[in-house]
């Protein structure tokens, strides 16, 4: 059994791309942490308090692009509905988050705030049981996985494909907005959920409850990513690259595509859940603006800035696209849309493989003798 | 309706060759009174087919005469307006069933573009060909058997592309992008083998060894080839049937066939009066094809 | 194959962690353009004050101009020496009308910048997801825009109206025989809190005063809701047979196409008149008010009020406007909001003046209770107890030229009601920040 | 004009009336106005209606003076001395809607009782609608005995039917009811109502049984009317809608259904095109204010040229690259989207611009009591129309459009028969382009300009052209005409936002069924 666990683990990377993973994973998970608790405010190796949420929030980001990632990069499906399930694992979590606020709400009520001034006298049936933060977690992976099965069964069932699925997808995050929005809808309408108190008894605000958030983030994104590279490194990820270039083909094989899509739309679904579920805390609010369509297209262009067709681009993409907007939004309010609107250009222009795609180019001219590593080398041209 | 999962399982040996006297007529595919029709043009007109397991039919015929849209309907690609298309000897009624589950049923398919998997390798391309069970968890989970691994290999060394086998198919040639469709198809073990021109673009070599496979797999497979190249057909074929406009224009051996006058009619547009040419003894061997013109006399 | 792009992707978290965190350290003010000319000038350190509003995003339409006129107010403060001496710098940042972004801002604000007093905010979202980072790292947060009350933060002084300071008159006055005497009242907003909540109160005031059930009719339209068409001939419908008035809480852009409805099915201001709470000078700039000529608007200033503090406030705004080459710039006109911004931030450097030292503790002390002679003419004072201005409520009709005709004031500036009494839930709260262990939004002190 | 030396009696109150009129207190303009209307003198109208249409000047000395409509003269009221000060410097009188409504029902007086019968018929068609004030109901019912002219006549029954359905007099009501019967006008819906229904203990509210049976077939009369009005309104405000979806979407047809260019940045070219409507009409404003009526008409080629020209370098800077791949494509023109949007709001700044509808445009005609279609809209409407045949002539019809679907069907076959593949690429996206700046000319007179005019279209303006049919112009229109009228009928019973909602759900669900949209192309082609 052992030699087959190897064999595994040697299909996924090879030995040095492990090696790299491990330091990544070290200073994410342990250097930064380590750095915010145990340094002096004023020493030079400082993170300060503010930079761990977000980086946290960076993480789940990176969580999105990756699932994204597995859809587009390797089945080929744009959707730009990752949106609905972010918010809906946003909103579980939130749900859990306004239960725990108990009494201490502005009005002194059992029920959530927003429900005392609509007048509402008792707990809708969908808010039951969100006492508990394991069903909280649960219903985030659950409920996008379900939404993202039925959604998707039809929609491929009925064979759509390429920009009309990107398009109805849009047109179901519109629809889901619009929903969230009404007050009646039972989620805050327009406010959200906020305010949040305390989570698992640990209250919000404490530096360490922060840094357990953030890493519990990295543990997600690290579990997303090594499950993400096991699929691909399967039949069934092979099976999916056949998908996205001979759909006909795959079938005549004997391999339903519907299954297959099925399988890759419902995992990133319920990847994006969990990534949604780790961000409401950490950033203290959900609320319908997060289903608008172009938030949607953003993650699409997260992940074609980092290297669509290579998770650990898509990765970095979205950590190095939202850095850019919290920086930039900063130092120069007035510009930083022209130069993002630019950088969108530019990648698609003379980046189409993205930032880490490229340097796979790069250090594949420099080290001309390909490695043994059977991942297969994702081409961006698909057939017009 | 019997599922695709359980006919393909029962343990076959590769050969069906007691199956099919349903009806005391002993067919592989019987296409029964099928008609297709885009829009008003009739691809296939009320056809009746019936092939024999085992058997390596060819079919031949004029562009738009219904070839490739037979194929569609057999392989589940194109559901027919009307009639019905049977399978072996249960005469199973293909017309509820999926493409990936005709092709369960032991269907094989090679298109007339060679349409395999660009980005992956040589061996994936395969290996994923194989047969065996085709399910998400079973592809997530299970390896290749080493029994499977065994036939990839030796399905390599015959389509000649050990050297190329960790390569992308991008870098393949034509002809190899052919013969890799063909051991793909091969690889899959497929009761029923529709290929469709198997040799466009291919040099004189490569057509003759395909030929040579194609009739090394009859008997234990039922094959029905399209062809355009006369020689290919000629050299492998024992029963041709050709199609004109959607339906059976005549169908027996090669030679029958060649000179039935309907045929060349179809062929030539007019029948051939008498020439002064020395030639004019010898049945017209001059027929339209886009393959290149000297193989033709050769 | 890839072992590089570990390395690279090491390389990019670990800069970014330290670009990012000394990056901002010493990020250049935003605002260079303003703070360079008089840097040399202080004594020491400069003063950091955080500007929070939208520059892009739906918001931008109403924020910029709040920006603009905290940068104005800033400069003329500066001008007078700045405060204890020492110069205040404004630091500029754009939420984009995105809400976790506002929340990111503040934290950074206060955090990293170490800002003293924040001033920012519009949307009642954008306050509320602000609100617990500056509770958490008591910061101080001065909001400009009217509201819907029930909030009372011992972080935050609201300059902008309570309910009690612009519905409720405004709901008299249209009751009152002079606005039309309406018997039928159409709630109309768009579907978002301070709608919901206002229209709440406004339904138990209507109660109160005995107004049936079935003469009150309530819609929502969504968010940049442009096809009003339906529901002003449902407006018309429920009007017919007695006097009706509509109460308009449409937000922003929304506002355009309902009063260009409403104009072309034939509702005149003299049959159906509108009473909207978000509609000012600022909107109507952007609007072709032809059709709106009539209806009415419940502020706490209009800039046609003729006093001179007005007629100041006026001259300098214009004259920033045309020095900063503004984007038409004079055509630039001031409404309440801007008003309240300009009151905000001089209430807040005369508490510093008064308190000695920007420390956020002492100022909030100073800051209760200071008076400052506003462009409405009245002198405004900052209740001591519950963080709100006293304001005098201003009912205007609007007239041809985008200005306001003022219909009816109150005499005088009147107390605010964060905690409504016509709301069941928040009838018998306080809002008593006097002594720091009675909590602002309780019955009984909290620690 | 009134000769000058008159005589104490009715020029000295009028005297009294202007004098209040000048004070500026409201209560005393109220009832000035409430005084001049009861005065017999044909001057007192003129007064009035030069009140309400603002051109009453009070000079300094007190004097209330009268200018004339094109505002040239400027005389005295009482002794019609021409006075020499300017009109812009003389303050006027305060105009609420207190003094509006004091002068609706005194200039309703003085119209009811002037000789000219078009003015009585004009007055008591007013008063029909809503009602007379109580003061008046008197004096009507004499000037209603008295009316020579019949339309008028019935209008007056009508204006005091509002008065007498309440009165105790049996005979009143019974007059009342059959007046309005006849006429089965709208606005006594309520009344009718209230009549025919059971008051709080059960028993009828209208004792009289003959009454209350002549009330109910009013009511259904009435309802009937109304029936037809509410599906007329429905149909007609969901052509309305839909035109300004075919406008959005028509531009999209073109660059994304034939050309398969996923273009993210279409809203921004509406609002390209709102914008240099704008700056058009400021310009017509400024120069040529006398032919301003027109600017529209200038503002339509000049929006064309606009975007076209925006969009043929768009296509020759960035698309280009990118055909063939649809996915990059929607990034690359998301990137496009976001900073025309940011040079727009820093050139224009981030507030909305104003653009006024010329005269002839604003209004409505009424097309069935109680459904009044705009101007703006019936423009729209016909805008779209044209645009589409425009459009439709072009492709079908023209060579160019020849080359435009060769290229999009098969580029390698177009480019091996000599057709210059790359210039019909940027001249087909330049006019899709175009056409989107047509739209937004036409929504500028809709909704307001700003720099996010653009963002609030682009889902619509593709579901329209996905469900209408990739490459089939006459799919989008059909498309659009189908969701605009279901948003219309769905938006009484559920209200706008679930109306949103629920089309966006049958549009998702009818993907499903029809995967390649209304009008795919069948046979082998479709695959």
């Amino acid at each position: 059994m052992q030699s087959r666990a190897k064999k595994l683990l040697l299909e996924m990377h090879t030995p040095r791309q492990w090696l790299a993973l491990a330091a990544v994973a070290g200073i994410v998970l342990v250097a930064v942490p380590v750095l915010n608790l145990a340094t002096t405010p004023t020493s030079a190796l400082r993170v300060s308090d503010h930079l761990i949420p977000l980086f946290g929030k960076f993480l789940c980001f990176a969580l999105v692009a990756v699932a994204v990632d597995l859809l587009w990069g390797f089945a080929g499906i744009l959707s730009l509905g990752y949106t609905v399930f972010f918010a809906c694992g946003g909103y579980t979590m939130g749900m859990y988050l306004m239960r725990a606020i108990g009494r201490d709400g502005v009005y002194r009520n059992e029920l959530p705030d927003f429900m005392v001034f609509l007048d509402w006298h008792e707990l809708p049936w969908y808010w039951r049981g969100f006492d508990s933060l394991g069903f909280a977690i649960a219903m985030a992976l659950l409920v996008p996985g379900i939404i993202a099965l039925v959604f998707g069964y039809f929609a491929f069932r009925s064979r759509i494909r390429g920009v009309y699925f990107s398009i109805i997808t849009q047109a179901f995050t519109y629809a889901s907005m619009l929903l969230f929005f009404r007050n009646e809808t039972g989620f805050g309408g327009n406010n959200g959920l906020t305010d949040f108190k305390r989570i698992a008894g640990l209250p919000l605000h404490e530096q360490s409850t922060k840094v357990s958030l953030y890493i519990a983030s990295g543990f997600a994104l690290l579990l997303g990513y090594l499950l993400c590279r096991y699929v691909v490194c399967s039949k069934l990820g092979r099976v999916l690259v056949a998908l996205r270039d001979q759909e006909l083909r795959v079938m005549f094989a004997g391999y339903s595509p519907l299954k297959f899509k099925l399988f890759a739309w419902t995992l990133s679904a319920i990847l994006c859940g969990l990534a949604g579920a780790l961000y409401v805390p950490q950033v203290g609010i959900i609320n319908p603006n997060e289903l608008a369509p172009s938030k949607g297209i953003e993650m699409a262009v997260w992940v074609a800035v980092g290297g669509r067709g290579t998770l650990a681009g898509a990765a970095v993409g979205a950590v190095a696209v939202n850095g850019a907007k919290s920086w930039l939004t900063a130092a120069h309010p007035e510009y930083w849309l022209y130069v993002l609107g630019s950088l969108f250009i530019a990648v698609t222009l003379f980046l189409p493989r993205g930032l880490v795609g490229h340097l796979a180019v790069v250090s594949r001219r420099i080290t001309t003798w390909r490695k043994q590593c059977k991942l297969p080398r994702i081409s961006i041209h698909n057939r017009p | 309706m019997q599922t695709a999962e359980n006919i393909h399982s029962q343990p076959t040996v590769g050969v069906h060759s007691d199956r099919g006297d349903h009806q005391g007529v002993s067919t592989m595919v019987w296409l029964d009174d099928v008609t297709v029709s885009f829009n008003g043009f009739k691809a296939l007109d009320r056809l009746d087919l019936r092939i024999e397991p085992g058997e390596l039919r060819c079919v031949i015929g004029p562009n738009g005469a219904g070839k490739t849209t037979m194929m569609d309907v057999i392989s589940g690609k194109t559901r027919p307006h009307s009639g019905k298309v049977y399978l072996s000897r249960e005469a199973i009624d293909l017309a509820g069933y999926r493409e990936d589950q005709i092709a369960m049923l032991g269907i094989g398919r090679k298109f007339q573009r060679p349409t395999v998997f660009e980005d992956l390798t040589v061996l994936e391309n395969l290996e994923l060909a194989c047969r065996g069970r085709k399910g998400v968890w079973h592809s997530l989970f299970a390896g290749m058997s080493g029994e499977q691994r065994d036939k990839v290999t030796a399905i390599v060394e015959r389509i000649n592309l050990s050297s190329q086998r960790h390569d992308s198919c991008r870098q393949l040639s034509h002809g190899q992008k052919q013969w890799l469709e063909i051991g793909m198809l091969l690889a899959q073990e497929p009761n029923v083998l529709l290929v469709d021109e198997p040799i466009a673009g291919m040099t004189h070599g490569e057509a003759a060894r395909t030929a040579e496979l194609l009739d090394s797999l009859a008997g234990a497979h039922t094959v029905i080839v399209v062809e355009h190249d006369m020689d290919f057909v000629h050299s492998i074929a024992r029963k041709v049937t050709v199609l004109h406009q959607g339906r059976v224009l005549a169908e027996g051996r090669m030679d029958e066939v060649q000179s039935d006058p309907k045929v060349i009619e179809v062929y030539l547009g007019t029948a051939p009066e008498p020439s002064s040419s020395a030639s004019d003894q010898r049945p017209i061997s001059r027929w339209y094809q886009n393959g290149d013109l000297d193989s033709m006399t050769a | 194959m890839k072992q590089y792009i570990w390395l690279i992707i090491a390389a990019e978290l670990l800069v970014g962690c330290g670009q990012k965190s000394d990056d901002i350290e010493s990020s250049p003010t935003s605002a260079k353009a303003i703070g360079e000319a008089t840097r040399a000038a202080s004594a020491d350190r400069p003063i950091k004050v955080g500007i929070l509003h939208s520059l892009s995003g739906t918001m931008a339409i109403s924020e910029t101009s709040l920006k603009d006129v905290a940068l104005m107010t800033i400069e003329e403060i500066n001008a007078r020496g700045g405060v204890l001496g020492r110069r205040i710098e404004p630091l500029v940042v754009d939420p984009a009308s995105d809400w976790p972004l506002f929340a990111e801002k503040a934290r950074q604000l206060l955090a990293e910048e170490e800002v003293a007093v924040v001033f920012g905010c519009w949307t009642s979202v954008s306050r509320k997801s602000v609100l617990p980072v500056f509770e958490e790292l008591d910061g101080l947060l001065f909001y400009p825009v009217q509201y819907e009350g029930e909030e009372s933060s011992f972080n935050v002084f609201y300059t902008g109206a309570a309910p009690n300071q612009q519905a409720i008159p405004a709901l008299e006055y249209l009751m009152s025989p002079a606005g039309g005497a309406a018997q039928r009242f159409v709630l109309l907003g768009t579907d978002y809190v301070y709608p919901r909540t206002t229209n709440k109160i406004l339904r138990y005031f209507l109660a109160a005063k005995g107004v049936p059930e079935k003469n009150i009719m309530e819609q929502y339209t969504p968010f940049g809701h442009a096809d009003y068409q339906t529901i002003v001939a449902q407006i018309k419908k429920f009007a017919v047979g007695a006097p009706t008035a509509v109460i308009s809480t449409i937000n922003g852009d929304s506002n355009v196409p309902f009063y260009k409805e409403l104009a072309s099915q034939g509702v005149k201001a003299t049959d159906i008149p509108v009473m909207a709470f978000s509609v000012g000078e600022e909107e109507l700039r952007g609007i072709d008010t032809t059709p709106l000529v009539g209806h009415l608007a419940a502020w706490n200033y209009f800039m046609s009020m003729d006093n001179p503090a007005n007629k100041d406030f006026i001259a300098k705004w214009k004259e920033y406007a045309r020095v900063k080459q503004l984007p038409h710039a004079d055509k630039r006109v001031t409404n309440d909001p801007m008003e309240a911004t300009y009151i905000g931030i001089h209430m807040w450097a005369q508490a510093a003046e008064q308190a000695g030292t920007t420390a956020v503790s002492a100022v909030r002390q100073a800051v209760a209770g200071q008076v400052f002679r506003a462009p409405s003419g009245f002198d405004i004072k900052m209740d001591e107890r519950n963080h709100h201005l006293h304001k005098p409520v201003v009912i205007g009709e609007i007239q041809e030229n985008g200005q306001f005709q003022v219909v009816s004031a109150t005499d005088a500036p009147i107390r605010a009601d964060p905690w409504s009494p016509y709301v069941p839930a928040s009838k018998e709260k306080v809002a008593n920040w006097t002594y720091p262990w009675v909590c602002g939004n309780c019955t009984e002190p909290k620690f | 004009m009134v000769s000058p030396d008159q005589p104490g009696g009715p020029g000295a109150s009028l005297q009294a009336a202007l004098a209040q009129l000048a004070s500026g207190d409201m209560a005393a303009i109220k009832s000035a106005i409430v005084a001049i209307g009861e005065l017999e003198d044909p001057v007192a109208l003129t007064v009035l209606e030069a009140l309400r249409e603002r051109r009453l000047r009070v000079a300094a000395t007190g004097q209330v003076l009268i200018a004339s409509s094109d505002g040239a003269t400027l005389r005295e009221v009482i002794s019609g001395r021409s006075a020499s000060e300017d009109l812009e410097s003389l303050g006027e009188i305060a105009m609420t809607n207190t003094v509006r409504r004091a002068l609706r029902a005194s200039v309703a007086r003085l119209q009811i009782a002037s000789p000219d019968s078009a003015v009585r018929r004009r007055a008591a068609a007013v008063l029909a609608k809503n009602g007379p004030p109580a003061a008046l109901v008197e004096f009507l019912r004499a000037a209603h005995d008295s009316e020579s002219d019949p339309a008028t006549r019935v209008n007056l029954a009508l204006a005091l039917a509002h008065h007498d359905l309440s009165s105790e007099d049996r005979e009143r009501r019974l007059a009342a009811i059959r007046s309005i019967a006849r006429a089965e006008v709208r606005t006594f819906k309520p009344q009718l109502e209230a009549m025919v229904g059971r008051g709080e203990g059960g028993e009828y509210s209208e004792s009289d049984d003959e009454i209350r049976e002549l009330a109910l077939s009013a009511l259904s009369a009435v309802e009937r009317n109304e029936l037809a009005g509410r599906i007329v309104r429905d149909l007609v405000y969901g052509l309305s809608l839909a035109s300004v979806l075919v406008l959005a979407a028509l531009g999209l047809a073109i660059t994304f259904g034939l050309m398969g260019v996923i273009n993210m940045a279409h809203g921004e070219m509406l609002m390209l095109g709102a914008y240099t409507t704008y700056l058009v009409q400021s310009e017509f404003a400024g120069r040529v204010p006398d032919w301003y009526a027109y600017y529209l008409v200038a503002a339509l080629p000049a929006a064309f040229g606009v975007c076209f020209a925006t969009g043929a370098v768009l296509e020759r800077a960035v698309i280009r690259y990118l055909y063939g791949r649809p996915l990059e494509t929607l990034l690359a023109t998301w990137g496009l989207a976001l900073l025309l949007i940011q040079s727009v709001r820093s050139l224009f700044g981030a507030h909305n611009v104003t653009v006024p509808s010329p005269a002839w445009l604003s209004g409505g005609y009424t097309l069935v009591e109680g459904v009044i279609l705009p101007y703006a809209r019936v423009a729209a409407i016909a805008l779209a129309a044209l645009i589409t045949i425009f459009i439709a002539a072009l492709l079908y019809r023209s060579r160019l459009g020849l080359h435009i679907r060769a290229v999009t069907e098969n580029r390698a076959m177009a480019q091996a028969m000599g057709i210059r593949t790359a210039r019909v690429d940027t001249v087909t996206f330049g006019l899709g382009s175009a056409v989107a700046g047509l739209g937004g000319v036409a929504l500028s007179q809709i909704g307001n300009v700003g720099p996010e005019l653009g963002q609030g279209y682009i889902v619509d303006s593709f579901l329209v052209v996905v469900v209408g049919g990739v490459g089939n112009l006459l799919g989008t229109v059909a498309a659009a005409l189908g969701l605009g009228i279901v948003n219309k009928l769905l938006e009484p019973a559920t209200g706008a936002v679930l109306g949103k909602i629920c089309v966006l759900v049958v549009v998702i669900l009818f993907i499903q069924r029809r995967p390649k949209g209304l009008f795919a192309l069948q046979g082998r082609a479709g695959q």
